[in-house]
Order: structure tokens, then C-alpha cells, then sequence
């Protein structure tokens, strides 16, 4: 081929580049390795983790059953290896897919349309603030003290330079939930969007009417967000909400560290035009029947460029479809019973910390997580003992909260790990 | 004569809400191992929802056939050459997707003690190093989750570098060849856009540059090699001149697989770029992601850098939680992990010597097409090109085809088409990237293809006008679904 | 009209050979870590083969589209319903997949230690015990690699027992309606075998069969529910029969799927039997196996089981290796254990309960079909339909169409079809075994399809004959190919 | 549809059965279990294995390399959940592949034709004895003393009902080759064939082309029998056998407690007609183009029934497909230099334990494969030892060749794993 193009080295083929552009020795890595080594590289940081240990992490990224069919249907080629579905003709399985996974999400959220996936939660979030700030042509936030201090760091870099004020409304110390009073202190007509997660950080459940009610009255718009999916097979949808932004991985991809997950975006009809990402749409094709392309690009950046309502391209399509397959193999009736275990389980374990003097720090209702306080000593101190019994504890909080955890029960979880948890709130102080 | 391809049956599928049935179920939980709760009790009653309306009921075989059926109506690149141009669709090798899901790491906590997490760390420190050294870079945040998230982490670094500076600039250069994210991205960050000319090489118009940057000018987003495949031959050039003005430069890296091994952007005078794994490193593209955009950067804006940073301290891997002067968190935990995983492998896997080699590979088979095709396609710019080419339908407008007709005749020809109308730069544009992946068996058929059809819109245009004819779908309406958007499955309404 | 199916393109692929180019290769070994050996020096000249001729040169992304590309040419159970009668095509669960590749069990072997091997022998001791509670017999071996192994092994354990009994004996007596591995086995086994007649029920004859045991017999052979779907009413009368006269009865257990849960052959009076782990407990067929064919027995035919034979002893599983009475050994090593694991899985998936409902459905569908189509298509017995249903083509025949006709039509309608033309004692068969796995929908879609077919037989018979017409390969001359047969690629005779 | 066919309960549809025959009570079986149990099921049991031992077995079941994209290709449902393709038009995929598969194993063992697959190696031996004796019209059989042990147990199962007389042939004490000498004082003009295998049990390359001459001057058949397809890489093939039968394990499946593998039996041309098994042949279609089919079905039990070459039916295709995709991906050069690093791996292995003193039984040429006896004590006390050491090591020998072990190094086996086995070799009597 070389010869063909009249080329004697594939030097030639960069020869046109400024002589000191180039690179004059071999990169300064090792040579390609075989399958085999590449296999035992990974295993043996595979064996550095934590997989034989019972763990109470959730915060965020959570340990869920995964149905074995999602990985032998999304590793088809078919599926693995396309790209974004910008031809239609030869894209209507992603495309079909993805239509699916906006209706599932806008079922479920109780909103009207969803988009085909932003990157994650915690991204999703300012992008939903951006666009309300878009619709009500405002620029003050108010943001929830009890979201997950993570996604509120990703806010804060998003939105520093953007020169919109934002202000924490406080949690109620007693019930977790969000302190309505001081909600009321600062709503105001300059407010675009109020910003809550539920269940929250703190995995209690927000009073999501309510709150909603008071928003509107100030012409601002409510944003809901969630990082557990899981317990939207039971808790009321956040309907009152007018955007909802989201985090899918319980229902798609195992913790991996934090990655990938699989961000949503759901808002108003009326709101369409004004959604970040992409979007799939019904339509027909020459012959009238039905089909599916992407929609609406026109709000997308590479129609738009520099006023597009966002930058985002690649997404997160592949979760996407991982969790379009979790909710229909899991479907209505599985999806109830799955929130239903993680209600029991994480019920059993409180009782368990309890037995051992611990105390839940709020009293709001929670789904599958808790903050507790273990009777003597510091979280720290628990779960260093935790470990010890291959227990990987939970998250140990700061600030007001120091020296308690927030602890997760999912249906993964045994009984016997749980009560083997439980003794490390008992032990002295290690 | 058509050689790729031949039809066959494929099933037709229903949306799986229309193939519910009430009741089913595909999937069975394990009996509680602790007393059942009632949900109304735990919740209070105003917590707990109705049943989901419409969701969907179906059996374990029924969501195999489903989505086994749905998936054998795509294109991918397991089936076959895939030349989007910026796509960089190359073959994702297998060995990947098994390591990344060893248990060890697939279920790794992001907040797991640091003890446990020596091997998640020590995957991103070994990769963060090996782009380094590629990218001719001092560091390398893994956080972002594509290409445009790395451009926005990227464009907020130069901000808070020139903010440290006390240098607040307004204004980002976008030159007009540029992708969507770049003035996307821009406008994200709080600056202003504005564009920059190409010239007749289809390169970056120097003086035009010369005479737009300014003392309002933070930075210059470059891509090189650019869109239309050629590289920028001034960059070191374009370079001091935005840093003796106080400017920085951002590449857009989207483009690496012209250059690993060969030629780095640390050495061109680059501040600041971002990476697209799942392009030059051959995560798979999953039908639009996940991705992966690390941003590599010079050591004056090390101190930018997003947390958390995975840092080596002695034998021992670290995550740094926070910094003073980071932009902050760009994303939730440590990025994609996953993708990483797979990035990682497929550099392992090359080595130096088979990265460089792959790089040569791309560019040879993008020239290859070109000499193939460039008698019967409009090359706009003769300038050499690297591991994409550009043409520009011109020569077909006459007969009133374009280059979205071409496109979808490809399909029938049993490609996928390349990229269409990108860059903007180009009327008409045809934008087509083989990478290295390709047999020459396979450019063979697609230069094949490519000319057939330039010969049908000559002399049968109306065949190419209405194409694609042998999909079990034909030409898609697109303006019908923009027009009145149905974008989620509503139940028929009963009459 | 067609609603199951629409075409769509499918890849063209040549032989992996024709794809070859010298040089290339798909796998790369890791480096030596001692020191390399000459070969000829090794083994000495002699013994060093040159290079393979014509061996496959390809790269690994070749190998990928290659059998991906290939694959897409195949109708599957993923795809839609298989009615292939006897077959028992039934979904094959994704878990079992998965369990069948847990290290420790898929790179188990076969000689390891016994106490390192407990895993693999209990899962052998779990699944006889489960397949002995099913069957109603009182021991298991599953050695066999496939249904026609496991009649062997059968037919083997009722000579040794006669043979112990000082009685040698010399016909196997088996009916018209029997698969082609009965006779055949027989055969192997060194018997002759002598053909009973069925009578217009679709059942052995009674009287016929009275009339020909006789101390020669060494076993009947039967098949129940038999390949016409129906249940031998006579089966004890016809066991006492057998036994009364010193001969033993073997059941062909591949129509277990109507039984499960049910009914138990042990309790007829069966002595031997065989299950097709690939029919009724759900292993895949993969295009043609690998399956598994456990032989089940009564306790006199216990000391002639094969060895190996897996033992409980105490809480220690043992691998039994040496008996004087038994036939010996089937197989090497342990029998196609990864398809016991799978078959296992699907065990423990369903339960008890769950294999007598999932019978159930299977028994259900085969009548819903029944009564969907024999109004339309003939039916040779009107004795109850079991887990299939047998047709004739008699109706259809009269405008030169035969079972043949239908089948190869019935693709266009995006079904795989029936089995054709067994058994031999239906003129013209339609064999149709829907299984439980198939929704009520498919069924109606099948139901639908075979009408319209039925339709076209009288109105359109061309279009029947020259079927399948939507295919990549339209009808395949069968004749021509068993003329001169080649059966192996050979590089193209240089000009 | 119960209700549509004029039923009210399941029941329904048994009722025809004779009464006593019903099942009365449910079946004596746990209930089912979810996904998430089976797999615990299955992890507890694969975790009583020797998943972290090294290993020197192979004696018939080699571990090899397992290339990731054999189980990415083989899962994808058009492969795993099709039948025998019998129906040709929507099966060319699995026909286009068992094309191949004839073809690399003819290729590969040096015949004209090969079939489709066999159960496995033990099973193809007896098959291509009955051919033999189908095709020579003789009934008498001469097999190598060097057999398998457990390949002889099946043939004798298979042929002692035939009435065919067996005789054995004496291997050389010091070369571990069949005895020429033997073997010609056994020939005569009633073998119908000789039955060897190379390498041979104990590992050794046998003379074939000499022993070939021989069998051919009587007019009996040679029947070559391999276990360890690996030495086809590099070793000259039986090109002189009139039947080859033997076992693909190697380049298909991992051990898996021995099976499935994929038995093969091939043959020259002019024995088409005599061979078992299915075949898929060449043709084409309506319009021409080349298309593949099942052929010669003749021969076959669903055809000829009771005369039928064979009983077979359900064989091991996707196992084959298995080994089809590692030939592939090898290729003619992969296959050699796999070849020879199994060479250079036992060579190593066989340096170590002479290191230890141990004795190396024969002089003829081995593969990758040996018979070794410990300088003191036996092979299972060495055996003890090396478990000690996470060790699985080598088959025990009996009969003659008691006290010694055969031994089985594979590009898999680590130098460290072989020096660490070694050291078992030097312990005193445990
Ligand atoms: C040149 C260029 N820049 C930026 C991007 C954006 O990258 P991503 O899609 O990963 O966000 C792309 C991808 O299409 C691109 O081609
Ligand atoms: C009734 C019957 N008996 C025996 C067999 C043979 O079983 P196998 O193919 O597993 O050898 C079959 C399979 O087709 C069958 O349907």
C-alpha cells in the first residue's frame, strides 16, 4: 500500500510535518503485551480490591443485582461497537432503544420526556440548573444542604463562572428533610430553581409537594434530583418536580469505582426545546412506517455551536441500555419488590445497629439509607474494626455530622453480614 | 454491482410496552433472608407510589428476543468498516471488556478505604503516566467523562491559571473549522466566541489569528490535525504567538490517532488538550457512549487540576480529596473507571512501537482512499492529509445530489456512511476516517463502493436521491419528527 | 402478509481462507520465560511438519467480523420460535452461561486430586439425584455425550444385565414411528432389530407387539409420549408384556418435556431410559450440540452402569473407577460436564414446581396450535396431543406441495420451520413443538403464518414451491451437493 | 388459552394419561431459585476446586490459552441457540463455519476429508474402528499398548459386543514407540486396522510413516489417534494414516472436568461414503451462488436408520465453532510458534526435575508431554509434596510403569510454577 502512494517508509507519510515537530525516539513505555499478560496485569489489580468483603457504602454508588442477560445483550457487536444512531436506516435498535429508555425514565419520574442520557448524576445536576435558569431567565439558586456534597462541588464548578449566587437552604436537624422555613426566607422573585435530591444524601425522603408548591409560588422551578433509582419502585414520583435530574447506576452498571453511571435529565413537555442532550423521536420513514431518528438537534451543539443548551456529545448510551434492560427484565411488579427488600433490609439493619446502641440521627422517613451514630467512639472507629471482619463500613460523614456514618442496605446485603456489622458498633474504642 | 452486502430476513419488533402482558416478569429476587416491612408503614402513606403506569411486563426470553432482534438492525464495527470522520471507529478489541469486568474492579466502591483500593488507583496512575508520555504533557486528570467535558475542565483551568494570574480575559478563538463543542464549551465557561478564518491550505489563517488576539483573548482552541484531516503547520508559530500575548492554547486532541507515537502536542507549544479514549484509544463507542476526555496539561496549570488527583507516594497509591487552588470537581468520584480499564488495555497491549505503528496505519489507509477516490470527488484542500480526508460534493451538486444522497447510497453498498456536512468549512462536505483497523480488502470494496456511486449519480441520480433501498427501513423523515416531537411511547387511546 | 419479518442487509463473507494474507495473525503468545528450543533438534528432523497448507492468516478484527457477519446468516431460538418437533427448542437461560465459565468449574480437570474436585463431583451427585426424583428411577448416569450415546449405554446395560442372567438374546424391537437413532443403536449394539406396527391411534399395536416378543427380544425400544405426540396408553400393559417374557423395555426419553412433573417413567415400568439434557432441561443446541444423554435405570440394572460413578460418602464426593459388572466405560473422563452444570441451573432455577408448570405450558401450546391449524392442515390421529402435534400434508398435496414446500415457505414468514417428514409413519409429516418458552403472541403470529401458507398452497402454490423468497440464499440445491460432494476448501487452480 | 381449548385447569390436558400413571404428589425438589442463588450455588462449588493450584496434568485434557474473543463470538444467541442446520437458507452461518472446520482439520491432520465432529476423542476412536472394519470388510484390530487407558476402556465397550477379536502391540520399554517387531508378528490378512496414537499416552511421536508401511502391506487400515492437537502445530502430520481420529480440546474449551470437547475423525476421499457423522458440503443456491448444506446424509441414522454408518446425531458443534475460531485466530503461524513454545516449556520442565534426579522413562521423541520417575519414593508422594505447595502435579502411571508419572508442561506453565513442582521431587519420603 505504501508503494501504491508512492511512499517508500511510513516516515513518508509524516514528512510533511515541521522536521522539529516530530517525535525523535520511541515513546518511553514497554512493549505491547500478549492477551494473556494484559489479563494478569488487571487481575492482580483486581486482587488488590476489597471483593470478598460485606459493604455498607452507598452514597451515591450503589451494589445492586445484576440481571446476567444485560451483559451477554449489550456486548452484541451490534450494540457495543455502533456509534451514535446519526443514520438512521442503520440505527433503529440504538434508536429504538433509546426511545424506550426515555419513556421508561419519564415513567418512572412522573415527567413528560426525558433525554437519552447525560453523563452522570452529579453532571446532570448543573445542566438542569443551566436550563432553568434558561426558561425562567432568572440566575439565583437555591440548593439543598442535604445533596450529596459531591454533586454540590460539581455544581459549584460549573456555575462559579456563570456569576449566578447560590445559597444552601438548611436540612431540619431533626428529620433530614429540608427546612421549609428557611426555604420560605429565601425564595424570591430573582430565584430560578430550587435544587433538592430525594431520598437525599442523607437518604431520607422529601416532602417533594410541598416544596414544590412553595417554589412555584415564586415562579421559580423546582429541580429534583436522586442518585438511587432503586427506590422509585416504591416512593412517590417527584411529579411535582419540573426537571429532574438523576442517576441511573443501581439500575445499570456495578459501582466501578464511580464509573460509568448513567445520568437523566426528564422536564415538562413544555420544556423540551430548552433540554441538553439528545434525543430520539418517532417518526416514519418513505414508506409510512414507523420509525425513530434523533430530534431536535437544533438545541445540540453541533447545530447550534456557541448557543447550544449544552456542549454535551458523546453520552452515556451503552448504561443507558444497560438500565433500559434492568427496568424491563425487572419490570413494574420487580422493580416494587426489589424497593421493597432494600426498605426491609435497610429496616433490619437499623434495628441491628440499634441493639447495639446506636442512634439514627434523623427521623425522617428513609429508604435504603441512614445516618447513625454508633453509641461510643466515632464512625472511624467502627468501621476500622468493621474491616477487620471483612466489612467494609459506611461513609463517615463530617462537619455537624462527625463521627456518624451514612450507611446503605441494599438486597445484596445478607442478614449475616448485617448482624456482623452490627458488632463492630459494639467493640471499645479501637 | 454490489458487493458487500446481500438482504436477508431480520424479525420485526414491536416497542417492548406494546409486548407487556400484565402479570409477567423476568426476573426472580431471592426470598428475604429478614422480616418483610409494609412499605405504607416504613414510608408513611404519602410516600408510596401507584404502580408504574405502562411499565413494562415481559418474561426473561421475551427481553432476549427483544433486544437481540433490535440490535440486528444496526450498523456496527464488528460488522464491518465504519469511516465516520472525528469518530476515529476502530476495532475495540474483546480482551478489554472481560478485564473490565473482573470483579475486583467492576465492583470497587469509589469510597472504599484506600487499602482496598490500591488497584483502582494504581490503573489510573499507570494510565495518567502513559498519556503523559504520549501526549508529551506533565500531568493528566482522568475525571472528565468525553471529549466535551474534558474542554470544559480544560477552558476552566486556563480561566482560574489566568484568574491566578490576575488576568481575567473574556473572549475564546474558535477557528471556523472547529467541532460544536469547542464554542459549545466556551460559551459553558462564561467566554465569548469568537471565530477565526481558514485559509486556502484549509489550515489556521495565521494572520488572521495575528490580528484577533488580544489582551481579551484567553485562549485558542485548536484542533490538530484539524477537521478537515491536515495539519496545522504554524502551530508552534500560533503557539508563541498567543503566549506572547498572554493567551493560552487549547488543543482538541479529537484527532490524536494522526500523531501517537510521532508527533506531541507538549512539543508544538500546547497548554492545555483533552483526549477522547473512546476514540484514539478504541473504548467502544455502546451507540453514543460512554466515553472517557482526559485533559493533559502543562505544568503551570498542575495546580488547576481537578480532585481528586491519584498521586504515588512511595510504593502506595492516594487519591487527593481537595486542593485550594483546582477548579474543583468536574464529575462525581474518579470519571469513567470503566472506560479507563479499557483504554489502559489497549495501551498495554500496543506498547510504544504498536502505537506508533497503528498511527501510520491510520494515516496510510486515509491516504490510500483519498488517492482512490480523489478523481471523482471535489478535494477542497490538496494539502497533505493526515488520518482523514475531506471531500465536497461539488461534483455531484450538478445532478442535484449531495452529500447526505451519497451517504445514504453507501448504506446500500453495505457501509456506513462518513461523516456528513462537517466540517462546516467544507460545502457539502464528505468527511471519511478509515483508521487502521481497516483491511485493505475492505478499502478496497469502500473506494469500490464510493466510486459506484459516483458513476450512479451521473447517471442514475434519482437511485441515489431516494436511497437507501435495501434497509428494512428506508429514507427516515426527519423533519416529520422535529416538526411535532413524540419522544416517549404513549398506550394507544381506547376508542 | 408477512408481519414477523422484513429484510434488511446482511454482510456478504467469503472463507475464512479467501480472507487470508500471508503473515497476518489474530494472537500474540507472551514471551518465553525459558529458554527457546529448536523444534527439528527437539523432535528431530523427521518429525517437524513443514507449514500448514492454506491455514487461515487474519487478524483479530477480522476474525470478529468473519464469524460475526457468518452469524447474522443463522435463524436462533434468540430470534424467535424454533418449532422444530423432538427438538424441544426452548429457551436457553443466560445464567447457565455464566456458571458454566466460573473458573473453578470450566478449568477443572478431570484428573485433579479428589479433594480438590468436590465441586465438580456434587454437581454430578445434585443432578442425578434430582434427574433419578424426575424420571422416577433409581439411578443415574451421565456419562452419555448425547441422546443416541446415552441409548447405547442403555442398550449396553440391558445386554450385560441378560447377559448375567445367563440369558443372551438377539432383536431389539422397535416401532415404525422411532427415531433413526433407535434402529441405528441397536445396530451398533449388535442386535438385529425387528419394526412394530402403530395402530390408527398413533400407538404401538398391542396386539402386534404381543405377537412378536418372544425369548429372542432382548428390549422394546419406545418413545413416549411417542414421536406422533401421544401418550402410549398401554405403556404398563406393554412393560408387564416385556417382563413377562424375560425382555427388558427402553424409553427414548427426548419427549420428557410433556412428562416432567407429571408422570414418571419409573412408574410405567420403564428399566432404561435416556434424557436429552439439550431438549428438555434447556442446554443449547449451538448448532448442533455439544448435549448431554443421561441414562436412567432400575436398581437390576444398577451394577452395569458405565464408570466413572460419583458417590456420596459421608459428607465426600468419590469418584468410583472400577466395577466388574459394569458395561465400562462410555466416554472418556466424566461425560460433557459443562452441560450438566447448565443443566443443573435450569434444575434449581425452576424448582419442582416450576418443571411441572413449565410442562404444563409446553403441553398447552402444543394444543393451542393444534386447534389453530386443523382446520387447515391434516391431522393423522385424533388421539390427544401431548408436548407436539403432528400434521400431514395431505390437503396441500393435491397442488403438488409438500411438507418440504411449507417448511421452506414458512421462512419468508420469519419462522424457522418444523421438522419435515418425520415421523416416517406420517405421509408428508409437520412435526410442531412449540415448547413453554414461546409467548401466546409468537403462537399466534405461528398460527397466522401457517394459515396464510395453507392459503397460498391453494390459491398460489408457485410462490410456495419456489420458496423461501426472502432470504440471502434462496433454496438450496441439496442434490447437487451430495452428487459430487465437496466437503473441504481448496485454493483456487492457479491459470 | 387453557379456557380456549375448553379447559379450566392444567390437569386438564394430562387427563387422557392412565389415572395410576399420574404423578400424585409434587416432585421431592427444592423450590425454585432466583439468578442470584444459582450463582451462589455455582461459586461455592467452582471455590471447592484448584482454581489457584498450578498444574502439570494433561493425559488427555491439556489447559491452553483461551483467546477472550472465542466466548465473544460462540455467546451470540444466532450461534448458541440454533439447531442443526438442517434447514439450510437460514443456516448458512453455522454451515459456512462447519465448512471450515472440515477444511483446518483436514488441513491440519494432512487428510481429504474430515466431518463435522464427534462427541470427543474416545468416542471418535471406536467410530473410526467400526469404519475400518466397514471398509476392509475384516473384523480383527490391533491397538497400540501406548493408548490411552481410558480410550481403550471405551473401545473395548464399543467392540466387545461386535464380536471383533482385539490384540494389543507392545510399545519399545526404552523408546516408548510401538514395537515394529510387534507389530508385524501380530499383522496378518485379517486385521482390518491398527489403532495408534502419536504422541502417544506417555507423550512420544510415533514412527507412523514406518508403522503406516507395514499395515499398508497387509492391506489393513492405519487409524491414527491424537489427544494433544497443540503438536499438530509443528509436528509432520498422519498424513499417512488411512483414518485419523482424535480430540480438539486443546484449541476449544478449557478442561472443564473433561468435557464437552470436540472428537474429529478424518479420512482420505475415496472413504467418504463409510464415514459417521454429519458433513456439510458445498453447493448452490437457486440463483447460483454458492451456498452450503448438510450432504451424504445417507449414511446416517435419521436416513438409513439400522444401517446406518454410525448412531450418532447431536454432536459438538459449537465446541467445534470453538475450535474453528482458534485456528483462526492462531492461523498458520500462531499454531507453530504455540507449538513450539509447548516444546521449550516441557523441555524446561524436564531440565528441573533431571536437576532433582529424577529419571526421564523414555527416549523417544515427546512433545510436550513425559513419563517421569522420581530419583526416591514414588510419583504419589511427590504428588503429596507438591500439593503442599499449590501444586497439582502429574497423572500417576501404573502397571509397568508404577511409581512414575506423566507430566504435561503447556505454554500456560510459569518457570516459576516448574521450579516450585521441581522442588517436590527432591523432598525425602513424605
Ligand atoms: C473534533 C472533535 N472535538 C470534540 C468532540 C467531542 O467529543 P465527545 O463526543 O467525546 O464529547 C468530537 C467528537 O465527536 C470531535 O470529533
Ligand atoms: C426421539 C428422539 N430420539 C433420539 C434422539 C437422539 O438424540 P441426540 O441427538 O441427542 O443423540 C432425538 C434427537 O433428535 C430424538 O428426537
Amino acid at each position: 500500500m505504501l508503494e501504491a502512494l508512492g511512499h517508500s517508509a511510513p516516515e513518508d507519510l509524516f514528512s510533511h510535518l515541521p522536521a522539529d515537530l516530530l517525535l525523535n525516539r520511541p515513546l518511553d513505555m514497554p512493549d505491547g503485551q500478549s492477551e494473556y499478560e494484559i489479563i494478569d496485569y488487571f487481575q492482580a489489580r483486581a486482587a488488590e480490591g476489597a471483593a470478598d468483603y460485606a459493604s455498607f457504602l452507598g452514597a451515591g454508588s450503589y451494589s445492586h443485582f445484576r440481571p446476567v442477560v444485560i451483559d451477554s445483550l449489550v456486548t452484541r457487536g451490534e450494540f457495543l461497537t455502533s456509534y451514535t444512531p446519526y443514520q438512521a436506516e442503520i440505527s433503529q435498535g440504538v434508536l429504538t432503544a433509546i426511545f424506550e429508555f426515555q419513556t421508561m425514565v419519564a415513567q418512572l419520574t412522573g415527567m413528560d420526556v426525558a433525554n437519552a442520557s447525560m453523563y452522570d448524576g452529579s453532571t446532570a445536576t448543573p445542566e438542569a440548573a443551566m436550563m432553568a435558569m434558561r426558561i425562567t431567565r432568572r440566575d439565583k439558586l437555591l440548593v439543598a444542604g442535604s445533596l450529596h456534597p459531591e454533586y454540590n462541588a460539581v455544581l459549584d464548578t460549573y456555575l462559579r463562572h456563570l456569576g449566578s449566587p447560590r445559597q444552601q437552604v438548611a436540612y431540619q436537624p431533626e428529620t433530614g428533610q429540608l427546612d421549609l422555613e428557611d426555604l420560605e426566607s429565601q425564595l424570591n422573585g430573582q430565584t430560578a430553581a430550587l435544587i433538592i435530591q430525594s431520598p437525599n444524601f442523607f437518604g431520607i425522603i422529601e416532602q417533594i409537594d410541598e416544596i414544590a408548591e412553595r417554589v412555584h409560588r415564586h415562579g421559580a422551578l423546582l429541580i429534583v434530583m436522586f442518585t438511587e433509582s432503586v427506590a422509585l419502585g416504591i416512593t412517590k414520583p417527584p411529579a411535582a418536580a419540573d426537571i429532574v435530574a438523576g442517576e441511573l447506576q443501581s439500575f445499570a452498571h456495578p459501582p466501578s469505582f464511580g464509573g460509568p453511571s448513567c445520568g437523566v435529565l426528564a422536564t415538562k413537555r413544555k420544556y423540551i426545546r430548552q433540554m441538553p442532550g439528545r434525543l430520539a423521536g418517532e417518526t416514519v420513514d418513505e414508506d409510512g412506517r414507523r420509525a425513530f431518528c434523533l430530534t431536535l438537534s437544533t438545541r445540540e451543539q453541533h447545530i447550534r455551536r456557541a448557543k447550544a443548551t449544552s456542549n454535551i456529545c458523546t453520552n452515556q448510551a451503552l448504561v443507558a441500555l444497560m438500565a433500559t434492560i434492568y427496568m424491563t427484565i425487572f419490570g413494574k411488579q420487580g422493580l416494587r419488590e426489589l424497593a421493597e427488600q432494600n426498605i426491609a433490609k435497610a429496616r433490619y439493619l437499623e434495628g441491628a445497629l440499634r441493639g447495639r446502641g446506636a442512634r439514627i440521627e434523623f427521623t425522617g422517613p428513609y429508604f435504603n439509607e441512614f445516618v447513625v451514630r454508633p453509641a461510643v467512639g466515632t464512625a472511624a472507629e467502627v468501621n476500622r474494626r468493621a474491616l477487620e471482619n471483612k466489612v467494609v463500613g459506611g461513609f463517615e460523614l463530617t462537619g455537624a455530622l462527625d463521627g456518624a456514618m451514612l450507611v446503605c442496605a441494599t438486597e445484596m446485603n445478607r442478614r449475616e453480614e448485617m448482624d456482623r456489622f452490627a458488632e463492630s458498633f459494639s467493640g471499645g474504642a479501637a | 454491482m454490489i458487493k458487500k452486502v446481500r438482504p436477508h430476513q431480520t424479525q420485526n419488533e414491536p416497542l417492548i410496552f406494546e409486548r407487556s402482558s400484565a402479570g409477567k416478569k423476568g426476573y426472580q429476587l431471592p426470598p428475604l433472608d429478614v422480616p418483610a416491612v409494609n412499605a405504607a408503614e416504613a414510608l408513611g402513606d404519602d410516600n408510596v407510589r401507584a404502580e408504574i403506569p405502562h411499565f413494562p411486563e415481559v418474561s426473561e426470553v421475551d427481553v432476549i428476543r427483544h433486544y437481540t432482534r433490535l440490535s440486528t438492525w444496526n450498523y456496527a464495527i464488528d460488522l464491518g468498516m465504519y469511516p465516520l470522520g472525528s469518530c476515529t471507529m476502530k476495532y475495540n478489541p474483546r480482551v478489554n471488556e472481560h478485564v473490565a469486568r473482573l470483579e475486583g474492579l467492576a465492583w470497587a466502591h469509589p469510597y472504599q478505604p484506600e487499602q482496598l483500593s490500591q488497584g483502582a488507583l494504581r490503573v489510573q496512575h499507570d494510565l495518567e503516566t502513559y498519556l503523559s508520555e504520549i501526549t508529551g504533557m506533565d500531568a493528566v486528570t482522568l475525571q472528565p467523562a468525553a471529549g466535551a467535558h474534558g474542554e470544559m475542565t480544560g477552558i476552566l483551568m486556563i480561566r482560574a491559571y489566568l484568574e491566578s494570574q490576575g488576568d481575567v480575559r473574556k473572549t475564546v478563538l474558535i477557528p471556523d473549522s472547529a467541532h460544536g463543542t469547542n464554542p459549545a464549551t466556551a460559551a459553558m465557561a462564561g467566554y465569548e466566541v469568537k471565530e477565526v478564518r481558514s485559509n486556502e491550505k484549509g489550515m489556521i489563517d495565521f494572520a488572521a489569528l495575528e490580528a484577533v488576539v488580544d489582551e481579551t483573548t484567553a485562549a485558542l482552541m485548536v484542533t490538530n490535525p484539524n477537521t478537515v484531516g491536515i495539519f496545522e503547520e504554524d502551530i508552534a508559530k500560533i503557539a508563541d504567538l498567543l503566549h506572547s500575548r498572554g493567551a493560552q492554547l487549547y488543543m482538541d486532541g479529537a484527532n490524536m490517532n494522526a500523531l501517537v507515537g510521532w508527533a506531541r502536542p507538549g512539543d508544538f507549544g500546547v497548554d492545555v488538550m483533552h483526549l477522547n479514549l473512546h476514540k484514539t484509544f478504541s473504548t467502544p463507542h455502546g451507540g453514543g457512549g460512554p466515553g472517557a476526555g482526559p485533559v493533559a496539561v502543562k505544568s503551570h496549570l498542575v495546580p488547576h487540576l481537578p480532585v481528586p488527583r491519584v498521586v504515588k507516594q512511595g510504593d502506595a497509591y492516594k487519591s487527593i480529596e481537595e486542593s485550594e487552588t483546582s477548579i474543583g470537581r468536574v464529575r462525581a468520584f474518579y470519571g469513567n473507571f470503566g472506560v479507563l480499564i479499557r483504554a489502559l488495555a489497549y495501551i498495554l497491549a500496543h506498547g510504544g512501537n504498536g502505537l506508533k505503528n497503528a498511527t501510520a496505519d491510520a494515516v496510510l489507509n486515509a491516504n490510500y482512499i483519498r488517492k482512490g477516490l480523489e478523481d471523482v470527488y471535489d478535494l477542497p484542500y490538496s494539502s497533505p492529509a493526515m488520518h482523514e480526508v475531506v471531500f465536497s460534493d461539488s461534483k455531484q451538486t450538478k445532478n442535484g445530489i449531495k452529500t447526505g444522497d451519497i451517504a445514504k447510497r453507501l448504506i446500500d453498498y453495505g457501509f456506513h456512511p462518513y461523516t456528513v456536512s462537517f466540517p462546516m468549512i467544507v460545502h457539502g462536505a464528505l468527511m471519511i476516517e478509515p483508521t487502521e483497523t481497516e483491511s485493505l480488502q475492505e478499502l478496497d470494496l469502500f473506494i469500490d463502493a464510493m466510486r459506484s456511486v459516483a458513476d450512479e449519480a451521473e447517471n442514475d441520480p434519482d437511485l441515489v436521491k431516494t436511497a437507501p433501498h435495501s434497509t428494512r427501513t428506508s429514507r427516515v423523515n426527519e423533519t416529520l419528527a422535529a416538526r411535532n416531537p413524540v419522544v416517549k411511547w404513549d398506550p394507544p387511546t381506547s376508542e
